[in-house]
């Protein structure tokens, strides 16, 4: 199993938890990764209401650059997976796009003929490598820990194919045979508010508290995570969102630092001491003991 | 309307072409001017001309006035689709003293006219079309119809309300109806209504007299627990095999006393009652409902002991007793008949909502399907006709949500008619029986029908609330105090302009209708078509809606498509009138499109006879040559194409006839 | 009570950009919406819209330009696609939300000052110059565009996210980073060339 | 701003118009054919459609016929299998189909030019998109100028018979 990896902007700053952990989970299940040779940004859809078709001509030059290596792509940021997929998906549907893309490509050399695949980390550890085969390699079970399976937007709607757009329950899957315990949570693909917590601050938190409040109340005891901005609003507003309705304390973790962790990566070095809202109660509750 | 070649021609054959405008149907986008000139200078045409409707009365009369005046002795009209006028123009020619199939007809409206824009390319391409009909009926050879006598018997297939009038009528006109259901009972879905739209008379009280009028009838044999699994010969001679499945209880000698059901050893009973669509139990040996037709026990072989272990003490036979009609080795039976027509009423089912998030069927337990409220208020339901919710509570507010199932594109986009109805009916109900505040989620209020407006009149008077909004989700995640514990219906309101959250404790999902789920196997066993939805497929939507493609083949009810109460019952009878005019004419004339064998030609190599699905191709030892049975024969020509010799012919399809005119499409003159 | 007159005649219509609208990626389907207001429903941020997703719709479709580029509503979308995969006539509203977004950008349709074109006008200058991200620059070229009070009360979260390595501030960049310039140009030289 | 041009508008125009030869089937095909025009689909008018009563009625020496008398394509409609009206007539149809495809390609007849479709009384849709798509096709192929005797013709044909 080798894939092209593209990290995307955000796994080199607020995400970098993300990419530490990730990393140690692949290498734990012998998943060879190898990063895209100087990728760019995918454009993520900040850039498609300035300039859509410029956009997609970005996305593609990523595609283009692991087609060279024939492997899938791994696109762990939600943003990311979304953009290099609806880059697909237009270059197939419009005639128009796919031409504007393939002379850009072609003014630095690049050719895409549409053979890679874009998917998720969820979808490789889930289909490629196995729950029975993840459950094999579980070293420090999570011991009952109380999660609540947060997915949001991107991940699932519209392109997924991997999971079910209204109930997806592939991470359910991975952290339950880790030995942790799913909470039921209906909110699991509501929108957190994506960039609106940075412009239109009220808006973004009122979606913030919902989330955190109905994981609190349905007794999660960490809310797990797939999309690095997810991760940053629900972690880094909650003291601001519970000052403003109701408080809050659960810690916002990226699914693959759970798994890190069960297949016994050190603390520190999947970024769990990154994080704001502290973990170290809730793990020492649970006699998670670090291998 | 102007003669635009009249010339006479040393050939045998005088044609005449007729170029039909269809008022600017096909004038609007075909040249007709141009198409009948050009008609007038091909070979052998004596006559061309246009006219505005050829099929009306003096459209017809120009061409009778033609044949006889110009003496012509082949005709081509270039019309609409020879499905819909080729019988009008044979009558013509043969008033005309003319051989009906020496006739060709071009199809420039549906072919051409209605489905092209660019004007100068449909002329071209119905100028080619006329040519290769005028070459074509050159070589047109007189024939005569089949006739074949037809049996006077009808076969109804389904026991809803549609089947169950449409068997009743022609039973009065002393038809011999066969009346086949495959559940244990007639009645289908109207026997679980309680109340019907918009007069609000019980659903038992005007159907069981029909369902007992169906048992008792002289003239129907009721079949139930059957299935129709064979279906052979043609119109006015169906040959039809019937598959009764055995339900342990020997009809004959059966009373319907029920006191086997009472002495079952199930003191309770345990299985989900399909009737009550799971919201009560049964025992395994059980009457459908008080009132079935017939009033005949059945036994669930899945359900009961005797079955699955061979060790019950069988106190259900102790109790019947000498009538011994219990019968625990009874194996299906066939019965075989035949009927001159059949008339298919097969029904609907309702849409099951799949039980992920969206509304919460399934997951939720006081989500429910208007199906099932209609068998809570129900005064012989499962709960004797109390509104109440699972754990027994009564509801303060309900929320009906409309279109489930229905003019979705994720679903199916159709509308299914009855629901806008049926929702008023059960608001009204729920709040007669409850007092609860109901809240209906609409995206139109469709009530068109005779009283329908009205009673969503008084709907409105009554205080039910109508917020017109597709919902978008039911759940229990609340955000408000008074949303805790209760089921919240999130919508926007689209007459308000803003999104509401409807706390409820009960929601009813007004689902929609949907095709059977077995309706495509049906449709084969019939051999009629169904529409891309998997409704039947009526010959006319507007001119032939009881009637399919296959003669003698009759449908009615939702079988093709939604339809309430009384336009299943008017279609019924309608399916009743259209078999009944088909048999009491006695005999019926058959399409001479037969094959048979050049026995000079004949090498008896024997390659057709596998071939014919009819059996009606022999090899006959004494000449050891191929014959075709003509009787047998329907005229598909699959043997004519594949005659190695080329011995095989076929009526109206002459491989001459089909050269000249594929000859005739691609000559360019 | 300030009065205001609501009526909208003919000439306040725009059947160009009721045209337009219609025949730009994730419009195709627009005229068969039903207003049956799903999107709304689904929408996590419609409570905050002045015009509902469902209201932009019809007003789109009808041409009421002026209505639709001046609506916070188009602001609003987080592209979450909950309202796309429901929509009972699948109509692309999300894409058809960015087809938006971009023409209110381009003709200059939004309130000075108002961060989400500005974010993402800095956001597409970064990816031209360095082909990357860099998510303290950014952070930091908006607010001085739109609020630079702000950046006093977000001051601590950033010391926060600077102490756990979570803020980078070198500058990431690609190695060519010439390609991005050479499609921007490439770009836009067939799009003038198509007149897309 | 992004808008598209139709599909249509990006293939170069040619002044070709292929003529091509239909088959239907009188119950199933031919209705759809119907249906489409009640429907008031637009499609090529390339295509010149021969009723026949079944696909299975459709000889070799029909196709090839076609094709020496200057179509440029043909195309068989017919009934879904299993929805045959007379039960396996599509069955035969397709078998010869299959064989005849193979000479034809022996013969360099392009694979383009000659097509089966299975199309339902209900598929109106489905003509219209068959249609265009075999009219597309073909045009970028080119006209077929394939000339031979009508003897030679019925010798191949004799090559095809199920």
């Amino acid at each position: 199993m080798r894939y092209a990896y593209y990290p995307g902007c955000s796994l080199r700053g607020t995400g970098r938890a993300y990419e530490e952990s990730l990393v140690a989970v692949f290498r734990a299940l012998s998943v060879e990764i190898e990063e895209i040779d100087d990728w760019n940004c995918c454009g993520a859809t900040t850039y498609m209401s300035v300039d859509e078709l410029t956009s997609y001509a970005l996305a593609a030059r990523n595609l283009a650059l692991a087609e060279r290596d024939h492997t899938d792509i791994i696109a762990p940021c939600a943003a990311c997976y979304l953009v290099l997929n609806k880059t697909q998906h237009y270059m197939r549907e419009y005639p128009s796009i796919h031409l504007v893309v393939t002379r850009a490509l072609g003014a630095i050399g690049l050719t895409y003929k549409g053979r890679v695949k874009v998917r998720h980390p969820l979808d490789i550890l889930l289909n490629d490598v196995g729950v029975e085969a993840i459950a094999a390699k579980v070293k420090v079970p999570l011991n009952g820990l109380k999660v609540a399976p947060y997915y949001g937007c991107q991940i699932v709607r519209p392109y997924a194919t991997f999971d079910d757009q209204r109930d997806p329950t592939s991470m359910d899957r991975l952290l339950s045979a880790c030995g942790a315990k799913i909470v039921r949570y209906p909110l699991k693909t509501r929108c957190c508010g994506g960039s609106q917590k940075g412009t239109l601050p009220e808006v973004g938190l009122d979606l913030i508290h919902y989330l955190l409040m109905e994981a609190q109340k349905n007794g999660a005891e960490v809310i797990s995570t797939v999309c690095p901005l997810c991760q940053f609003n629900l972690e880094s507003f909650q003291k601001e969102a519970g000052d403003r309705h109701h408080p809050t304390s659960i810690p916002v973790l990226y699914f693959s630092q759970l798994l890190a962790l069960a297949l016994g990566a050190a603390p520190d070095s999947i970024g769990l001491q990154r994080g704001f809202v502290p973990i170290e109660p809730v793990l020492a509750g649970r006699e998670i003991t670090y291998a | 309307m102007p003669d635009v070649a009249i010339q006479s021609n040393p050939e045998s054959s005088r044609i005449g072409v007729y170029v039909c405008h269809c008022g600017t149907n096909i004038a609007g986008t075909v040249d007709v001017r141009k198409l009948a000139a050009y008609a007038g200078q091909l070979p052998n045409v004596v006559v061309s001309r246009e006219y505005k409707y050829m099929c009306s009365d003096p459209g017809q009369a120009l061409i009778e006035q033609d044949i006889a005046e110009h003496k012509l002795n082949r005709v081509v009209v270039a019309s609409c689709s020879p499905l819909l006028h080729e019988p009008t123009f044979r009558r013509t020619l043969g008033r005309a003293g003319l051989n009906p199939f020496l006739l060709q007809m071009v199809n420039i409206r549906e072919h051409v006219s209605w489905v092209h824009l660019d004007k100068q390319a449909a002329t071209q391409k119905t100028e080619d079309l006329v040519r290769a009909a005028v070459r074509r009926v050159s070589l047109h050879k007189p024939l005569e119809k089949r006739r074949v006598s037809i049996n006077p018997s009808v076969l109804v297939v389904g026991g809803g309300i549609a089947g169950i009038h449409a068997a009743l009528t022609l039973a009065e006109a002393g038809k011999q109806v066969y009346l086949v259901e495959r559940e244990p009972t007639i009645g289908g879905h109207m026997a679980m209504f309680d109340k019907t739209f918009p007069t609000l008379d019980c659903a038992a009280c005007i159907l069981t007299p029909k369902m007992t009028a169906v048992g008792s009838h002289p003239n129907i044999e009721l079949w139930t627990y059957s299935d129709v699994v064979k279906v052979d010969g043609y119109v006015g001679n169906y040959k039809v095999q019937v598959k009764h499945k055995p339900r342990y209880v020997n009809e004959e000698l059966c009373i319907g006393c029920q006191e086997c059901i009472t002495a079952c050893v199930y003191k309770e009973g345990k299985t989900p009652d399909e009737f009550n669509l799971g919201l009560s139990k049964r025992k395994p040996i059980y009457l459908p409902f008080p009132q079935a037709v017939p009033q005949i026990v059945v036994i669930d072989q899945d359900a009961c002991i005797e079955f699955k272990s061979g060790k019950c003490k069988k106190t259900c036979i102790e109790a019947c007793g000498e009538r011994v009609a219990i019968d625990f080795q009874q194996k299906e039976t066939f019965d075989e008949v035949e009927v001159g027509a059949i008339i298919l009423a097969t029904g609907f089912k309702t849409f099951s909502p799949d039980p992920n998030p969206h509304y919460g069927y399934g997951r939720y337990p006081n989500v429910y399907t208007s199906l099932e409220v209609e068998r809570l208020i129900n005064a012989a339901g499962p709960t004797g006709g109390e509104v109440v919710l699972r754990d027994g509570q009564h509801p303060k507010a309900v929320g009906i949500i409309h279109c489930i199932g229905s003019r979705d594109a994720n679903t199916n986009r159709w509308c299914s008619k009855v629901c806008c109805m049926y929702s008023l009916k059960l608001a009204h109900l729920i709040k007669e029986h409850t007092g609860a505040d109901i809240f209906n989620f609409y995206i139109d209020m469709r009530t068109p029908g005779k009283g329908y407006e009205e009673f969503y009149d008084r709907l409105l008077d009554e205080g039910v609330h109508f917020v017109r909004g597709r919902v978008a989700e039911v759940s229990d995640w609340a955000v408000h105090p008074s949303e805790e514990g209760k089921l919240v219906i999130r919508a926007e309101d689209t007459l308000a302009g803003f999104v509401r959250r409807v706390p409820v404790d009960m929601v009813v999902l007004a689902v929609g209708l949907e095709p059977q789920a077995d309706a495509q196997e049906v449709r084969r066993l019939f051999n009629i078509s169904c529409s891309t939805e998997g409704w039947f497929l009526e010959r006319h939507p507007k001119l032939a809606p009881v009637s399919t493609f296959t003669e003698g083949i009759y449908i009615a009810g939702a079988c093709q498509g939604p339809k309430d109460i009384p336009d299943s019952v008017a279609q019924a009878g309608a399916a009743a009138a259209e078999a009944l005019s088909l048999i009491d004419a006695k005999f019926v004339e058959l399409e001479p499109y037969t094959a048979s064998v050049l026995e000079e030609e004949c090498s008896g190599c024997k390659s057709c006879v596998p071939l014919c699905p009819y059996q009606a191709i022999a090899y006959v030892n004494e000449t050891q040559k191929a014959h075709i049975n003509e009787v047998l024969c329907k005229g598909c020509g699959t043997c004519v194409a594949a005659c190695p010799s080329g011995s095989i012919r076929q009526n109206f399809f002459e491989d001459e006839e089909i050269f000249e005119e594929i000859e005739g499409v691609l000559t360019y003159a | 009570m300030e009065l205001k007159r609501t009526v909208k005649f003919e000439a306040d219509r725009d059947p160009e950009f009721a045209r337009w609208v219609s025949h730009t990626v994730g419009g195709e389907r627009i005229r068969h919406c039903l207003q049956c207001g799903l999107c709304s429903g689904k929408c996590p941020l419609s409570l905050y819209m002045d015009y509902t997703p469902r209201r932009l719709m019809h007003l789109s479709r009808e041409g009421f330009k002026e209505e639709v580029l001046g609506s916070t509503s188009i602001w609003l979308c987080t592209a979450c696609y909950a309202c796309m995969v429901e929509c009972p006539k699948k109509i692309n509203v999300t894409h058809l939300l960015y087809a938006l977004k971009e023409r209110a950008i381009e003709e200059g349709r939004y309130p000075r000052r108002f961060a989400i074109p500005v974010m993402a006008r800095q956001f597409s200058r970064m990816v031209r110059g360095r082909g990357r991200i860099t998510e303290s620059w950014l952070v930091l070229q908006v607010f001085m565009r739109t609020a630079i009070w702000r950046l006093l009360g977000m001051s601590r979260l950033g010391l926060k996210l600077l102490r756990a390595g979570r803020l980078p501030l070198r500058r990431e960049t690609i190695q060519r980073q010439a390609e991005i310039a050479t499609m921007l140009d490439s770009v836009a030289t067939t799009r003038k060339e198509l007149a897309l | 701003m992004l808008s598209h041009p139709p599909a249509s508008a990006a293939t170069p125009h040619s002044t070709f118009e292929p003529r091509i030869v239909a088959f239907f089937c009188n119950w199933c095909t031919y209705l759809a054919a119907d249906l489409a025009g009640t429907s008031r689909m637009k499609y090529a008018p390339n295509i010149r459609v021969v009723r026949l009563m079944c696909s299975g009625r459709v000889d070799p020496q029909f196709v090839l016929n076609a094709f020496a008398h200057g179509a440029d394509g043909v195309f068989i409609g017919g009934c879904h299998p299993g929805d045959c009206h007379y039960q396996e007539g599509n069955y035969k149809a397709l078998r010869r189909y299959q064989l005849l495809r193979r000479v034809l390609k022996e013969m360099g007849i392009e694979e383009e030019r000659f097509r089966l479709e299975w199309i339902s009384a209900a598929e109106a849709d489905r003509v219209r998109a068959a249609v265009n798509d075999m009219v597309e096709k073909v045009r970028l192929l080119g006209p077929l100028n394939f000339a031979v005797s009508d003897q030679q013709t019925e010798l191949l044909g004799a090559e095809v018979v199920v």
